[in-house]
């Protein structure tokens, strides 16, 4: 029996964990103060989670650079894990920093909110320090589960209801159908280690061509394919994003997709590397598909929300991009497009936190006219991430798109590249339909504007600092991606 | 006679497996789903997995399908009618045939591979099946292990939050 | 002497900014008026001082360079002056004239509004005048070219809130600019030209002595040649071109006098002699400016013969005059085109002032009968010569001087156009027939003009008839110096036939006679031959002055008679051949459909279609495609089945 | 100064942060601060237009240079600017036109003012750095910043259709300037890939590619097409008269003055000289187009019934002579093509000034609704006249000299045939700014309400004046200009024809005639006459 | 021993009869079901291979489906139960005031 733990230990290694573990530490002590706090306080809660994020992200950084391997080479705290890590806690910490104000307007001001958030945050570190399957498959499980509640946090709004079914009833149907494509890779390489999976696939050539293998490869695809909301496994997203509560909709659109290309991406070039020629082939026509599908159906909404979700349909595609590149600058332009994306949009979400009312019938176009005169400064700083997302320079999403489609075109995919930036182009129109709103166009009617709070303007502060940061000197954070590239 | 037997259990897990999805009644298809995991513990023990089989029974036929049964009875959905268009039908029919047919297709053109892991007949003599389980479990997999901890803590809070009545 | 060429311009334009910046502060029209006529009598002054000095230099070309214009690679254009007879000549016309007219102006414009901006215009004009004339290089030619436009287009439009006097302007602009764009075409194709044989230049003088690497005769010669034809056709108002020049009466009388008859309107005979070598060079385009030429001549004449306006009678006449000019510009008679050129500025500037001064008078007269009856109709006037003496008899003078009477300045050099036109080497009986026929209805129809007008019964309104005064002295001085010298203007180019040594031609000699001698162009005939042809253009136009005068002096009624027999050729002549409807409806109209449907069938419809097409198919598929997110878990799982099948599909069974 | 050009270019970045914290209700001193600001930028700019040392060197100067993001052998982006002939003229103009600007909007800005303010000094920011980028990752930053605040301007303080004007505005130059991007990025691989650009996006070193020709006809027309959509070329023009017609007036006279020519700019900086033999392919092309839009947008711009829209169809027309110019590849036609966009810049410019107070008076655009004006104003009518023969292309005035030289290149060149055609363009300019002249200016005053308009005030002669004095000066002395415009462009176009294909000469027979190609060797014995 | 392959096959067949009940059926639990369905085929997949490979890593893949499965149920239960607290249905189909 001694033989068995020493076995165990021998494959510990807490310092490859420490970051999860550290969140998953304050998650618990969390739950437990949340059982001693009286009912409808969650404002302590949300200060503690915040202190969890920050003392997390201190401790991630602390990693950088020093990559830790353990558990039997089941997780790897490498420089990319640390990356998608700080891009992780970033999307929470500005989560819960435009929380607490929103949830007691709606009037659910419950604790859980934030540990679920921080164990969401903690799959998502699984996912993108897991090297194997297994590892990745339970990070993304803990971090589905999570979202699903998430989702449908607001159990009274129907919409909300609505939007945690449907999240929840699609995301097990692919959950099917990822295992069944990790199932075939195991038949075929016999094994769930990613590593081990590319040195098979590396001496055996034969698996190339072999069905189960690309059978395996597409379905496991397929499931984090619907996790990045990439076409045509992308139609929950609209209205999920639309009926989730709007932090919970900005937390979904940043971590959890991060969360879905770091483990993609580590699953197809570490493990699947081989096989380069199917999946980028593959993942070229997605592309295409995702972009053209959450641009062109964006441009015929009204929900602000759900234009959002369009958008991050279409930002997916971008991203995609830079995997089918499958080159350094274009895998490296991915963790810097994450880290930009992260910023913009959720200082976007941060900005309808506080246009939308109780009930949220506010975020239409048309409650968005005359919003430039109300709230200036609120407004300039929607502006700018608007123009992120388009990506007009000096912006990050300008840095973020330029490294991805960099890396397309040095790959060669020239079309795949000009397919992308016609794409932003459509993407223009609804963008600046906002500002249109925003700007050109007098109130239509009086609206009640909500106060502003002071975590939610500091989570727009930060994200706004983090946009024109990465947008004028993106050096540094480009080459912490370069270095962040396993 | 062995494939015999598993022709049986297969038959039976298809036929219960098509009595799920075809069933009316929730409940009826609960039951169903509950007979088609028995054969497929049955598989699992013509496979040398009794283990599995005994989780199989106890986790899933156990506790997900009570649950399962308790929230059709706790909401009394069972007699509510929930077919679909004829068409809906056809066109699902269409796909998943479609979809079974390329499975068997990959799977006959398909090769697996073929190692020697450490699970060989005399291993599995020697240490039985649930030693060889958790010998992999807690070494190799042993961060899966404590992680699925995290997993059920989220779903019991999270179902705790959703399902409670007041805030 | 030659140092002090630039305060030739310099003075106009000094006198121009003055008023036009200060001219609304001083008010004093006699400040004003005063003043413009000093800045240009000045010029003149100084003009004559060097115009003296050359007649008595050896040298005969002087340059003054001021400074670079342009300096763009090989293209060095300088801010420079040229010197020569030629030039000389034509600033003496320019300037003297100029001051004269603007001497009469101050008379004429007494009370009008913006008195001030007219002489403002007035200044400018000269001082364009004389960059063309001057300018030592074609750019700077081109300055004054366009500069006497954009002032014929300002005093033209003097009356601008006429809408009669803004069209004229316009199209005096517009016309203008299809001119010079053959003169720009031209001047592009001759630069390269030239250039491709080693010499970048746009200078005269370097043109002139280079001109022979294009080859005599050569296309591209003709081209060239035939592009400033195209301007000088604009500036000049020849077929096709000429229609802006009867409208453009529409400005004030003193300006139909300096520039639609004397000065600018000279500008394409002037530049033809200024670029005589390379006209020379091609008999091709000489052909066609001296056919132009006579075509015009007579076509004018023609047209001149049913107007009723004096003053539009004038500018028909002036337009058939200038026929003259190229017609001798045409057979190589250059000289005798710059000759005719200084008459015509003699006799046609007197006439257009006395049809001034009589439409002063007659003004005053309506004015006093608070009549609204057109003073510049002649049909109201006739027997004015008892009451406007000097204004009639120096009217008759310019008259007879341009019918071709001897010893008249009109005379001599008319002559000498048609004794170039049917001997020339160049020429042909047909033109010298044309030319001839031209003098003889020219001769009829300027007497039916002063018939009309001077002779016979007042048919004015009565309670105006007796109060139609002569002009003040600003206004007659300058009609009797000008028609002295229309009287003896002739006298400096008398043939040596006539007992003449022509010092004209010996004067501009320098200028015309290297391309005469290279290309052998003169006239050559017999003593007998050339005195028939005198005598019988002096019978011919006596038989015209005749004709005028039986018809309208001792038959009043017969041309009427004339109209009812023949009303549509009445009708036809009346309506100027229908020639302005003939090009609205070639050009103008077409081009306004055109630019309308470019604008509203291809711009807004085609292009902004295709644009907000793409934009609207877009937005169609997005509406189309919103509808595939039905809001159904089972369609969305349905989609996202055929998505995994027809990717495995595709990838397995490949 | 040291980093001159980082002052120039950042120091309206600086008034606008301190102008976001001025009180907003102070219009005035909203306005004076702004006008100080882009004064201040302009005698920064200043010792440029007086330094001597373009006149002898083509090369850049003021250089500065920073590594901006630099990362090994990755990605490299410097911080790159620099100026030379080609750009000091339109650096000038920029910061010329731009206190000329502000002071037109004295009165007709009453909305948001401060948005207004900062919106023009961001542009201006933009503008210069796109003009003194010599790396072109910055080049297309700048580029793509300008579309930001020029959006805003149409789009809060335009006109009626504004939004349609200003989302189309947007999306044309947009999408031309992403597909550029796209080429950027391969230039820069190539050049990476080649090992011969080793400093980042420095175009200096891009100009020694050497790309290969097939190669590039492609990266030729994403750049070209950007470019074009914003000169704007026909038929890529229809943004313009819509965007013209809604802009404030500001935004008028920035946008015909200094955004139109980041177009042809962009041609003269970028697309020809990385790319000549493309460039010579396309060249027919591209002349043809210019020339099509010299008369199409005469045409246009002749039959239109609101004032600006005429100014800006004729904007069309205009800039085909910059085009023709540029795209004759000699010095003639592109001294003649740079300095017609200057011209561009002051005339039209002006025109719109001449439009804003025609509007700001009227509230109407309506060519009908005015008339016999000239009695009533009779300054405005002399500036307007001015500005309208410089626009027509006087001689004397600085039309002419542009027109002229970019006439006269493509004369020298093998456009001669366009030329001609494009010579025609001198005479419908004529038909259509006289014609809107006369039915604005002429005739009786019938309108009531035109009754009592008032002449133009001291402020808006004193922003006319500089307009004026330039109009002249660059009509009688371009040289001021040439000088320093020469040596640049000289050697520009002896680096695009050394790398262009040698065109083979046929056998000179003596007999010339239009179909020829240019000869060019001087030293030709003259032929004796016959 | 039965080769692997009648495994595999059966597990296909249940994975595509799993995905016809979630393409036709209407009520949330039962779509739920279907799901297990499919889950547990591929456990069977899971398993064979394993047993196949002599590799005990499939049999650990599907000791954590079961956990996840579970805190699915868990979850998605408690969703379905909120939906039908405020519906008072659980079919699918009426779940659909968010679209387009």
């Amino acid at each position: 029996m001694e033989n068995l733990v020493q076995i165990a230990m021998q494959n510990v290694n807490f310092d490859a964990i420490l970051p999860s573990l550290v969140l998953c530490s304050f998650g618990m002590v969390l739950l437990l103060m949340n059982a001693f706090m009286p009912r409808g306080k969650s404002t302590p809660a949300a200060w503690f989670s915040l202190v969890a994020i920050v003392v997390t992200g201190f401790v991630s950084l602390a990693a950088w650079n020093k990559p830790e391997f353990g558990f039997a080479g089941g997780v790897a705290l490498d420089n990319y894990a640390t990356f998608f890590n700080i891009i992780f806690l970033v999307a929470a910490g500005l989560t819960i920093l435009m929380s607490d104000d929103y949830l007691k307007r709606e009037g659910y001001p419950v604790g859980e909110f934030y540990t679920l958030i921080l164990f969401a945050t903690a799959g998502s570190m699984w996912m993108a320090s897991g090297t194997n399957l297994m590892m990745i498959f339970l990070g993304l499980e803990v971090l589905s589960v999570a979202l699903y509640v998430l989702a449908g946090f607001f159990r009274g709004q129907t919409k909300s209801n609505e939007a945690g079914l449907k999240y929840f009833l699609l995301g097990c149907f692919s959950t099917g159908f990822l295992l069944y494509g990790i199932a075939l890779l195991y038949g075929v390489t016999g094994t769930i280690d990613l590593a081990r999976m590319g040195e098979f696939i590396s001496a055996n050539p034969g698996a190339i061509t072999n069905p189960m293998a690309v059978a395996g490869l597409m379905l496991l695809s397929t499931g984090f394919l619907f996790k990045i909301a990439a076409a045509p496994f992308h139609m929950w997203t609209p209205d999920t994003y639309q009926g989730a509560p709007t932090p919970i909709t900005a937390f979904m659109s940043a971590g959890p997709k991060a969360a879905a290309f770091a483990g993609f991406i580590r699953i197809l070039i570490l493990g699947l590397g081989g096989m380069k020629a199917e999946w980028t082939s593959l993942l070229w026509i997605i592309a295409v598909l995702t972009m053209v599908v959450g641009n062109v159906i964006a441009i015929y909404q009204t929900d602000i929300k759900r234009t959002l979700a369009y958008s991050s349909i279409a930002h997916a595609g971008y991203a995609l991009v830079g995997i089918v590149a499958a080159n350094e600058i274009g895998v490296s332009g991915i963790l810097f497009y994450m880290l930009a994306y992260t910023f913009m949009n959720l200082g976007a979400f941060a900005v309808l936190v506080l246009v939308g009312k109780k009930g949220e019938e506010n975020l239409t176009l048309d409650g968005f006219a005359g919003f430039g005169y109300k709230r200036p400064w609120l407004a300039i700083a929607m502006v700018i991430f608007l123009f992120s997302l388009m990506g007009i320079p000096p912006t990050a999403g300008f840095a973020g798109k330029f490294y991805i489609f960099a890396g397309a075109v040095k790959a060669g995919y020239i079309w795949l590249a000009v397919i992308g930036v016609l794409n932003s182009a459509v993407s223009l129109y609804y963008y600046l339909r906002i500002m249109v709103a925003m700007y050109f166009k007098a109130p239509t009617e009086e609206f009640e504007w909500i106060k502003m709070s002071a975590p939610v303007v500091a989570s727009i502060v930060i994200a706004v600092v983090g946009v024109l940061y990465m947008g004028i000197l993106p050096g540094g954070v480009i080459a912490m991606a370069k270095n962040a590239l396993f | 006679m062995e494939i015999l037997f598993f022709l049986f259990v297969a038959f039976v897990a298809v036929g219960s497996g098509i009595f799920v999805v075809t069933c009316k009644n929730p409940v009826n298809s609960a039951i169903a789903l509950v007979n088609t995991f028995f054969c497929l513990a049955t598989c699992y023990v013509l496979l040398d997995a009794p283990f599995m089989a005994a989780i199989q029974l106890i986790v899933y036929a156990g506790a997900i399908m009570v649950l399962i049964i308790f929230v059709i009875m706790l909401l009394n959905i069972g007699t509510v009618d929930v077919v679909k268009s004829s068409h809906a039908v056809a066109g699902g029919a269409l796909m998943a045939v479609l979809i079974g047919i390329q499975a068997l297709y990959m799977l006959n053109r398909g090769e697996v591979a073929n190692l020697d892991g450490p699970m060989t007949e005399s291993a599995l003599r020697e240490f039985g099946h649930t030693e060889l389980l958790a010998r992999s479990l807690f070494t190799e997999f042993l961060l899966p292990f404590e992680v699925t901890s995290i997993l059920l803590l989220v779903a019991i809070v999270g179902a705790v939050v959703l399902a409670k009545r007041e805030v | 002497m030659y140092d002090y060429l630039w305060l030739i311009p310099f003075f106009p334009l000094v006198g121009s900014i003055i008023n036009g910046l200060f001219g609304k502060k001083i008010k004093n029209e006699a400040v004003i008026g005063g003043f413009a006529t000093a800045m240009i009598g000045l010029s003149f002054v100084v003009s004559a001082s060097c115009f003296f000095s050359l007649l008595n230099d050896p040298v005969k070309v002087h340059e003054q360079v001021l400074g670079s214009w342009m300096s763009v690679g090989h293209l060095q254009v300088e801010w420079g002056f040229l010197l020569d007879p030629l030039s000389a000549l034509m600033i003496m016309v320019v300037t003297g004239v100029g001051t004269l007219i603007h001497l009469y102006s101050i008379g004429y414009m007494h009370g009008e509004e913006g008195f001030y901006r007219f002489f403002s215009y007035l200044n400018l004009f000269c001082f364009c005048m004389l960059m063309l004339v001057l300018g030592n290089n074609a750019l700077v030619m081109f300055i004054g070219w366009e500069g006497v436009g954009l002032c014929s287009y300002l005093l033209i439009g003097y009356y601008f809130h006429k809408k009669s006097a803004g069209d004229a302007a316009k199209k005096a602009f517009v016309v203008n600019r299809v001119g010079d764009f053959g003169f720009l075409v031209g001047l592009g194709i001759l630069f390269w030209t030239l250039g491709s044989h080693g010499v970048w230049t746009v200078k005269f003088t370097e043109i002139a002595a280079n001109a022979h690497l294009l080859g005599a005769g050569s296309t591209v010669v003709t081209i060239v040649t035939l592009c400033f034809f195209l301007g000088a056709t604009g500036k000049s108002a020849q077929i096709p071109l000429y229609t802006w020049l009867p409208d453009a009466m529409e400005g004030p009388t003193p300006v139909s006098a300096l520039i639609h008859a004397a000065t600018m309107v000279t500008a394409g005979v002037y530049m033809i002699g200024r670029m005589n070598i390379l006209f020379a060079m091609s008999p091709t385009t000489m052909l066609i400016v001296a056919m132009v030429g006579a075509a015009t001549a007579i076509f004018a004449a023609s047209i001149g013969f049913a107007q009723n306006d004096i003053k539009r009678v004038l500018a028909y006449s002036t337009v058939s005059q200038l026929g003259f000019m190229f017609l001798a510009m045409g057979v190589g008679a250059f000289t005798a085109g710059i000759f005719h050129l200084m008459t015509h500025a003699f006799f046609k500037a007197c006439l257009f002032l006395g049809s001034g001064s009589v439409i002063h008078g007659m003004h005053h007269g309506l004015h006093h009968a608070h009549s609204h009856d057109d003073p510049q109709d002649m049909r109201n006037m006739g027997g004015l010569s008892k009451k406007m003496k000097i204004t009639y008899w120096t009217f008759l003078i310019s008259t007879i001087a341009i019918a071709g009477i001897p010893p008249l300045a009109g005379f001599f050099s008319k002559d000498e156009i048609l004794w170039w036109s049917f001997a020339s080497t160049r020429g042909h009986w047909l033109l010298w027939l044309t030319a001839t026929a031209a003098a003889m209805m020219t001769a009829f129809y300027m007497f039916r003009l002063v018939s009309m007008t001077f002779w016979g019964e007042c048919r004015a309104n009565p309670k105006a008839k007796d109060h139609i005064p002569e002009s003040p002295w600003t206004i007659t001085l300058p009609l009797i110096i000008l028609a002295g010298l229309a009287a003896l203007g002739g006298f400096v180019g008398v043939p040596a036939l006539l007992g003449g040594s022509n010092h004209l031609a010996t004067f501009l000699n320098p200028v015309f006679g290297h391309a005469q001698e290279t290309f052998n162009l003169s006239a050559h005939g017999s003593h007998a031959t050339e005195y028939g042809l005198m005598f019988f253009s002096v019978v011919v136009a006596s038989i015209g002055i005749g004709i005028a005068l039986y018809m309208y002096n001792k038959n009043p009624d017969l041309p009427g008679k004339f109209v009812a027999r023949f009303p549509g050729l009445h009708r036809a002549v009346f309506n100027k051949w229908y020639v302005d409807e003939i090009y609205d409806a070639l050009f103008v109209n077409p081009t306004k459909k055109l630019g309308t449907f470019l604008w509203k069938g291809f711009d807004v419809k085609l292009v902004d279609g295709v644009v907000n097409g793409v934009a609207a198919t877009v937005e169609a598929c997005a509406r189309g495609m919103r509808y595939t997110q039905s809001g159904l878990i089972a369609s969305y799982a349905m989609t996202m089945v055929i998505g995994v099948f027809v990717i495995i599909a595709y990838y397995v069974f490949k | 100064m040291q980093n001159l050009l980082s002052w120039m270019t950042f120091f309206p970045l600086v008034g606008l942060a301190i102008l976001l914290f001025m009180p907003g209700a102070k219009e005035n001193a909203l306005k004076v601060w702004t006008l100080v600001v882009t004064i201040i930028t302009f005698m920064i700019s200043l010792p440029l237009a007086f330094d001597d040392v373009f006149k002898t060197s083509a090369a850049m100067h003021y250089t500065e240079f920073s590594k901006w993001i630099s990362i090994g052998d990755f990605f490299q982006m410097n911080y790159n600017v620099g100026v030379d002939g080609i750009s000091l003229w339109l650096v000038m103009l920029t910061t010329f036109i731009m206190p000329i600007a502000v002071l037109s909007t004295w009165q007709a800005v009453d909305k948001n003012v401060k948005g207004f303010m900062a919106m023009l000094l961001l542009l201006e920011t933009a503008m210069l750095g796109a003009f003194v980028s010599i790396d072109l990752f910055l080049f297309y930053i700048f580029w793509e910043l300008m579309l930001i605040p020029m959006y805003f301007l149409i789009g809060i303080w335009g006109g009626k259709n504004r939004i349609y004007a200003a989302v189309k505005f947007f999306l044309y130059t947009a999408v031309g300037s992403l597909l550029m991007l796209v080429a950027i990025i391969y230039v820069y691989y190539y050049g990476v890939k080649t090992g011969i650009a080793t400093d980042g996006f420095s175009i200096v070193e891009f100009y020694k590619l050497g790309i290969p020709g097939n190669l590039q006809t492609w990266l030729f027309l994403a750049f070209a097409f950007s470019f074009a959509i914003k000169v704007p070329m026909f038929p890529l023009h229809t943004w313009l008269p819509d965007a013209h017609t809604e802009a404030p007036t500001a935004g008028s006279v920035i946008l015909a003055a200094v955004l139109l020519k980041m177009g042809t700019y962009g041609y003269v900086r970028f697309a020809i000289p990385l790319f000549p033999e493309a460039m010579q392919t396309f060249t027919p092309l591209l002349a043809t187009l210019a020339v099509i839009g010299i008369i199409y947008g005469a045409l246009v711009a002749m039959m239109q019934d609101d004032v600006k829209k005429l100014v800006a169809y004729s904007s069309v027309s205009h800039l085909g002579f910059v085009m023709l110019g540029v795209f004759a590849m000699n010095l003639q036609g592109m001294a003649g093509g740079m300095l017609q966009m200057i011209n561009h810049g002051i005339s039209t410019g002006a025109l719109f000034l001449i439009v804003g107070f025609l509007y700001e008076r009227r509230h109407t655009r309506e060519i009908n609704e005015f008339g016999g004006l000239a009695k009533k104003m009779p300054i405005f009518a002399t500036i307007f006249m001015i500005m309208t023969f410089s626009s027509i292309g006087l001689p004397g005035t600085n039309g002419f000299v542009g027109e002229f030289l970019a006439i006269l290149g493509a004369f020298e060149s093998e456009l001669r045939w366009y030329a001609v055609v494009a010579t025609t363009g001198v005479i419908f300019a004529a038909v259509y700014m006289l014609w809107m002249y006369q039915r604005v200016m002429f005739g009786e005053c019938n309108n009531p309400k035109n009754a009592d308009l008032k002449d133009l005030s001291a402020r808006e002669i004193t922003l006319m004046v500089p307009l004026l004095v330039f109009v002249f000066w660059i009509g009688v002395y371009p040289n001021t200009f040439f000088d320093k415009m020469n040596p640049a462009l000289e050697n520009l176009i002896k680096q695009v024809k050394s790398q262009q294909v040698a065109i083979v000469m046929p056998a000179s027979t003596g007999e010339y005639t239009l179909g020829n190609p240019r000869l060019t060797h001087p030293g030709m014995p003259p032929q004796g006459h016959q | 021993m039965i080769s692997v392959n009648y495994f595999l096959v059966l597990s296909a067949i249940l994975f595509s009869i799993g995905v016809f009940g979630v393409l036709t059926r209407k009520n949330a639990i039962v779509v739920f079901m279907c799901v297990e369905l499919m889950l547990n085929a591929v456990n069977l997949t899971f398993i064979a291979l394993s047993r196949h490979l002599g590799n005990m890593d499939g049999q650990i893949f599907v000791f954590f489906v079961m956990a996840v499965a579970a805190a699915e149920a868990a979850v998605g239960l408690a969703l379905m139960i909120t939906f039908f607290r405020n519906r008072e249905t659980l079919d699918i189909d009426d779940a659909n005031t968010l679209k387009w």
